[in-house]
């Protein structure tokens, strides 16, 4: 399938191309924004919980900040730790899942067992002791751990995509042609299981922003500087949700929080209808 | 191999309960090992807190930790571990640094039933609704009710579930007022003696409303969509048509032929249900004060009392996978391919 | 070397060939072994068409993989040329790869689905370096194309596979056989899925390849017909339950089968003619039911089934292979004659 | 041959598929008749039409499918029901008691998660036979009348049987209710030779015994030999020849019936003359003009590309659909 087919597809499907825009949008605001809307870290004891202005669209803060340029350097710490743990349990759950596949026999049973036994652990507790056992505090260890947690469940399913794969006549057509390993890793099954590989990875990249964002909330991970996390636990433990002045404070981090998940969900399904011929129907 | 024990190992049961156990066991020596040999691991870091703070010798401060741990840490690391699995199989979990005197085991009996409560009931009634709704929406695709709960079920199952936790409190607690979530704080109405009384039990449902609320409507959303999904896929299915070709009643097809072939792959959905709303339950009970099991651990994770922390997680661990067993043995039930696949 | 100037030398040959796999049956149950392949035999020279026919389950499939080299035997030996591939080093194992082809039933499978006809067709040409450059790739490609009868070439080179008919896909799975100059040729229910209207061309095209290049065939398939029309001057065997049950010529068997199951088949076909097919003697079987792999009957494993067998002859010893005639082989203790139809 | 009364006609029936490219004319423009106690074959290649024809004489295509105009008529002691304009309820009692359909997917026929007895039941319930004991009683009859074993079939879910036995219990569980019209779609396609033959020798005998009406799905012509008493041939939804068995194979006139007879090699017959159909299977999108079938016509002529022929008699109970019907007989 060519790109332009692809992105005929994403046209038909409105909804997922909201969400491809929205996700855009989040993305552009949090790593570009910053050079563009500096941070205000004036306190002006006299307009905290400001209702917004026009200067100040979300407002001002428990100390009388703008809250609009905190949501603007929140995020990418947020998007960093979620993009990089995509990255990672992806890379991970790839290659084990197809080694895992390829290989058969002992070791697949193995691997296939380790990740059983993983997926039953539920997957938050266990970072929340690991958390209190390893000082998080820095994204990138965040985004190891959070990785390494979560790579089992898409590890499987490549697994089993792999599996389907391999039987399909074309690769035994490529075995015969003797058209070599690489090619028929690269060549034959790779761009078959694209897809999946994208979709999996937005969905632990959400997973990841949930974990992240939860844990920060309990106050468990010692990170500093702007965070849509910390905002949140920031107005929280202020008591900001009981007044409706402070109400902004919350929720604009809950907003582009949710935002961003359900952008990225969304997005994800409408990759899928493109992935999966069997939902895209008779062309 | 005798015949009867091949009879057995052939049994499914038997065999699930078998690796259900082989699970535990290898959890519980995950904790033991992640407890005492990661990298500044929560005893060494007790015995420099104790030396650092009241000054005594490593060996005294080791001899506290090994009291209050209930391990004897100058033996060989197997005895340990041996002494250590021995005490959590007779449910012999210490006692908690922050309520000295009190044994884990004892803070675990009062807090896990009301997880247990209130996210079982939120599963049932989210399961049962879900499936209705996803049902009723894939009969009537492209209709107005498609379109307003595909999209609500989208949204909903998106957002994380303490974020949807904290935004009903905003809105229902504070901004309207209709609970008064203050005093909803806890489990069970104070100065209401606990028993079969009608204002207890309308006292612990109110207590848990707010939680069981998010839980549902942050799941509900998952099961509307996939029960769409599998239904809109079973209903292209030969029996179906050939079920209708037979003249059979429409609402015969709908339950017997569509639904129950429909709901069969969301058993293990319902599987990862339950493990992500027990592991998601720290949050939520957090930001409602309920005190379950999830509240539990968040407290002594914030106190970093490690004992309670180690059972708790253990106590959600089994908890998971018993409920994983269950949901299975429901879905053998239901699917008779699976029996036969077995014993093949 | 020519294909003409050794005409009676054996391509390949299999001796003996058994495979069999464990099955099994639980986490802790008791393996078993799973006899696909039961002592199958034959020799096939330059230019000849073997018609493997049978049911489905009969282990047709997996002769044919075996002859390609997709499977390993477990036991016996399958010489190509004379050498048996499994003990070649690996650069030899390679040639023999390339001059083995094979030509899968569903077209929609064997084509990967992700690539453009020209991809599927130049990687191979790439690979073993027969051309050097894309300019060459596609005038290769587009050679190949236009001697399948895919014309106007230029409609088809850019397409995806889901863009072309079934008819059009085996022939694009036909070149790119062709792009290794095979020798001998696997045709596994190669037609079975095309529509009517067009089989008999993607046949035709086989067999101009076979005139043309020299190529050999084991055919595969269940339709006796088009085994027939194929293999005119060629053999069947007829394989039940992982045996061969009778080989020989292929107008020998339609026309004098000796085996009760090739004669039940035979008489069992409906044929395209109404005054034949309707006054047919139908033969009738003793029992409806094919017995499974795992528990296979004791003596002739057609005797529950067969409506001539001896008692206490077919249910206790199992027949070989004998010849009957030059070159027809029967595996039967009750063998009849003459034609059925 | 004795023909008994019409059981059903249909008439000018024209259906659509709704597709993003634009509509799919799967059936343009059908009209046959169905007599009693005949056996009648519709024969087309694959995307011809037939399935989707066969499903709407019970009215059960699927929602994207639009039927364009036509009628369905169905003759029941005299008086004539409109199929089409039938509420649901009348469907329901319709379907099966009248007209019942054995599929082509008839591997996948069943209920997986519910036993083969308790769907007996389920369709003798459906058309209010209250008694179990008589609905089983029946089953087993017709089961054993099928050559399965009754208890063993009744007690077990599809996937303990076998593609075979599953047609067998398909076409048993079709008799239940003593329809008058069965229509088989592709029901002997998927399965071995042998087991093609029992189900070929069992229709044969429900014919004898019964006197049901059949209509033949198939793309398979040699089956159409051994079984229609008519035959009819589609190409591009449409009919393009009728007649009787003999006269098809014997005196085929449209070039595509003729092109199908010498496309199907046979066990017994010689190979001389044996030929595929030149080109490949109409796109029912974008039809060509004139006559569907003058890119793959050996001899077209311009009027062909012109204009689309009607479907006109030549001869008792033969109808083709060719410009060039004269010229063409031999």
């Amino acid at each position: 399938m060519s790109l332009n087919e692809i992105l005929q597809l994403i046209r038909k499907d409105k909804v997922g191309m909201v969400g491809f825009f929205v996700l855009l949008g989040l993305i552009l605001m949090s790593y570009v924004g910053p050079y563009v809307i500096p941070l205000d870290e004036v306190v002006r004891v006299d307009r905290i919980y400001e209702a917004p202005t026009l200067a100040h669209p979300l407002g001002m803060d428990n100390m009388g900040r703008d809250i609009f340029s905190e949501i603007v350097h929140g995020g990418r710490d947020v998007l960093t730790v979620a993009i990089l743990t995509g990255v990672l349990s992806t890379l991970i759950a790839f290659f084990l899942g197809a080694f895992s596949g390829f290989i058969g026999g002992k070791i697949d049973t193995f691997i296939m067992w380790v990740v059983d036994v993983f997926l039953t652990i539920p997957r938050f507790p266990l970072l929340l002791v690991l958390a209190a056992v390893i000082t998080l505090d820095n994204i990138y260890l965040l985004s190891g751990l959070l990785a390494i947690l979560s790579w089992p469940p898409l590890a499987r399913s490549v697994r089993s995509q792999v599996l389907s794969v391999k039987t399909r006549d074309y690769i035994e057509a490529a075995k015969l042609l003797d058209l070599g390993t690489y090619h028929i890793i690269f060549k034959e099954i790779l761009p078959n299981l694209m897809g999946y590989v994208i979709i999996n990875f937005i969905f632990s990249m959400t997973a990841a922003v949930y974990s992240q964002v939860g844990l920060i909330f309990l106050g468990l991970v010692p990170l500093s500087g702007q965070n849509w996390g910390l905002m949140i636990q920031m107005a929280w433990t202020r008591g900001a949700i009981f007044y409706t002045g402070s109400l902004a404070y919350i929720l604009a981090p809950i907003i582009v929080i949710a935002l961003f998940q359900w952008a990225a969900i969304a997005f994800s399904r409408s990759l899928e209808t493109i992935f999966n011929p069997r939902l895209r129907g008779a062309s | 191999m005798p015949a009867f024990l091949r009879r057995l190992a052939k049994n499914f049961l038997l065999r699930r309960l078998l690796a259900m156990f082989a699970t535990i066991f290898l959890v519980v020596t995950l904790t033991f090992f992640m407890v005492r040999l990661m990298p500044g691991n929560p005893i060494e870091v007790y015995i420099n807190q104790q030396m650092s703070l009241t000054g005594i010798s490593y060996q005294e401060a080791q001899n506290q930790a090994a009291s209050l741990y209930n391990i004897d840490l100058t033996s060989p690391i197997w005895v340990q571990w041996v002494d250590y699995m021995k005490k959590m199989a007779v449910g012999d979990f210490g006692y908690s640094f922050s309520s000295p005197g009190t044994p884990v085991i004892k803070m675990i009996v009062d807090y896990l039933p009301w997880t247990i409560f209130s996210v079982g009931i939120s599963i049932f009634i989210s399961f049962i609704l879900g499936i209705f709704m996803g049902m009723y929406i894939a009969y009537k695709r492209g209709g107005w009710m498609d379109h307003i709960l595909s999209s609500f079920a989208s949204i909903t199952s998106s957002v994380p579930n303490y974020l949807v936790g904290i935004l009903l409190l905003i809105f229902f607690g504070v901004q309207l007022r209709i609970i008064p979530f203050s005093v909803m704080r806890g489990t069970a109405p104070a100065g209401v003696e606990p028993g079969f009384s009608l204002e207890y039990l309308w006292g612990i449902f109110a207590h848990a409303i707010l939680p069981m609320l998010t839980y549902i409507i942050s799941t509900i959303g998952g099961w509307i969509l996939t029960m769409k999904n599998t239904t809109m896929t079973t209903m292209g299915e030969d029996y179906v048509l050939v079920a209708k070709a037979r003249g059979l009643k429409e609402s015969r097809i709908i339950v017997h032929y569509v639904g129950r072939n429909a709901i069969l792959p969301l058993f293990t959905t319902l599987v990862m249900q339950v493990g992500l709303l027990i592991g998601g339950s720290p949050l939520i009970e957090t930001i409602f004060v309920y005190k379950g099991i999830g509240y539990a651990l968040s407290n002594s994770l914030a106190q970093r009392d490690y004992p309670v922390m180690q059972a708790i997680f253990l106590c959600i661990t089994i908890s998971v996978i018993f409920a994983n067993f269950a949901a299975d043995l429901l879905y053998s039930k239901l699917d008779p391919r699976i029996k036969s696949n077995v014993t093949e | 070397m020519s294909p003409a100037s050794k005409p009676t030398s054996p391509v390949i040959e299999l001796k003996n060939l058994v495979k069999s796999y464990n099955v099994r049956s639980g986490v802790m149950g008791k393996s078993r072994e799973l006899r696909i392949l039961e002592n199958i035999s034959f020799t096939l020279n330059r230019g000849e068409i073997l018609s493997i026919v049978g049911e489905s389950g009969c282990g047709k499939t997996t002769v044919g993989k075996v002859a390609a080299g997709i499977i390993k035997p477990t036991s016996g030996e399958i010489l190509y040329e004379g050498k048996n591939p499994w003990t070649l080093p690996k650069h030899e194992f390679t040639e023999y790869r390339r001059k083995v082809q094979m030509i899968h039933q569903d077209p929609y499978q064997s084509l990967n689905p992700v690539q453009r006809i020209y991809d599927i067709i130049s990687a191979p040409l790439f690979r073993h370096k027969k051309v050097k450059n894309y300019k060459e790739a596609r005038e290769k490609v587009k050679e190949l194309l236009q001697r399948v009868d895919l014309s106007p070439v230029d409609d088809f080179i850019d397409k995806n596979p889901h863009q072309l008919s079934g008819g059009q896909r085996q022939r694009v799975a036909i070149a790119r056989t062709l792009t290794v100059d095979p020798e001998f040729i696997v045709a596994d229910e190669a037609v079975s899925m095309l529509d009517i209207s067009i089989r008999l061309s993607v046949v035709d095209l086989m067999l101009k390849l076979k005139e043309d290049l020299g190529v050999t065939y084991l055919f595969i398939t269940h339709d006796l017909a088009i085994a027939k029309y194929f293999g005119k001057g060629g053999r069947i065997a007829v394989m039940y339950l992982g045996r061969i049950m009778e080989t020989g010529p292929t107008l020998e068997i339609i026309h004098n089968p000796m085996h009760p199951y090739t004669r039940i088949l035979l008489s069992s076909i409906p044929e395209a003619d109404p005054e034949k097919t309707r006054s047919k003697k139908h033969i009738q079987l003793r029992s409806l039911d094919i017995p499974s792999l795992m528990d296979l009957p004791k003596g002739c494993k057609f005797h529950p089934r067969c409506p001539l067998w001896l008692a206490g002859k077919c249910d206790q010893d199992e027949p070989s292979l004998q010849e009957a005639s030059p070159g027809h082989w029967v595996s039967c203790f009750n063998p009849q004659s003459g034609p059925v139809a | 041959m004795a023909r008994g009364e019409k059981v059903l006609t249909v008439e000018k029936l024209s259906i659509d598929y709704i597709s993003r490219r634009g509509p799919v004319q799967a059936v343009r423009n059908v009209s046959f008749d169905l007599y009693a106690g005949e056996n009648l074959c519709i024969i087309g290649e694959s995307g011809s039409g037939k399935t989707t024809m066969g499903m709407s004489l019970v009215k059960l295509s699927p929602p994207s499918a639009v039927i364009k105009k036509g009628t369905i008529l169905y003759t029941l002691g005299g008086k004539e029901y409109d199929v089409r304009s039938m509420s649901e309820a009348q469907l329901r009692a319709f379907r099966w008691k009248e007209v019942a359909m054995v599929f082509q997917g008839a591997l996948n026929a069943f209920n997986p998660v519910i036993r083969i007895k308790k769907q007996f039941l389920d369709t003798g319930w459906a058309h209010n036979m209250k008694d179990n004991k008589e609905i089983l009683r029946r089953s087993e009859e017709l089961l054993r009348f099928v050559q399965l074993d009754p208890k063993r079939v009744l007690n077990s879910y599809q996937h303990e049987l076998s593609g075979g036995m599953k047609q067998r219990v398909l076409i048993a569980m079709s008799l239940l209710l003593n329809p008058k019209i069965l229509i088989m779609d592709e029901c002997t396609s998927a399965l071995d030779i042998l087991t093609q033959r029992t189900i070929i020798n069992l229709l044969k005998k429900i014919k004898e015994e019964m006197g049901i009406a059949f209509i033949f799905v198939s793309h398979d012509l040699s089956l159409a030999a051994e079984l229609a008493d008519r035959i009819v041939t589609i190409y591009a939804g449409r009919v393009v020849e009728m007649g009787t068995t003999e006269d098809i194979f014997k005196n085929a006139v449209h070039p595509y019936t003729r092109g199908l007879i010498k496309a199907t090699p046979t066990v017994t017959g010689n190979e001389e003359g044996l030929t595929s159909i030149k080109g490949t299977p109409p796109d029912l999108i974008r039809l060509p003009a004139g006559c569907k079938f003058n890119p793959r016509c050996e001899f077209p002529t311009t009027q062909c590309y012109q204009e689309e022929p009607e479907l006109v008699s030549i001869g008792k109970d033969h109808y083709v659909a060719c410009l060039k019907a004269d010229q063409s007989r031999d």
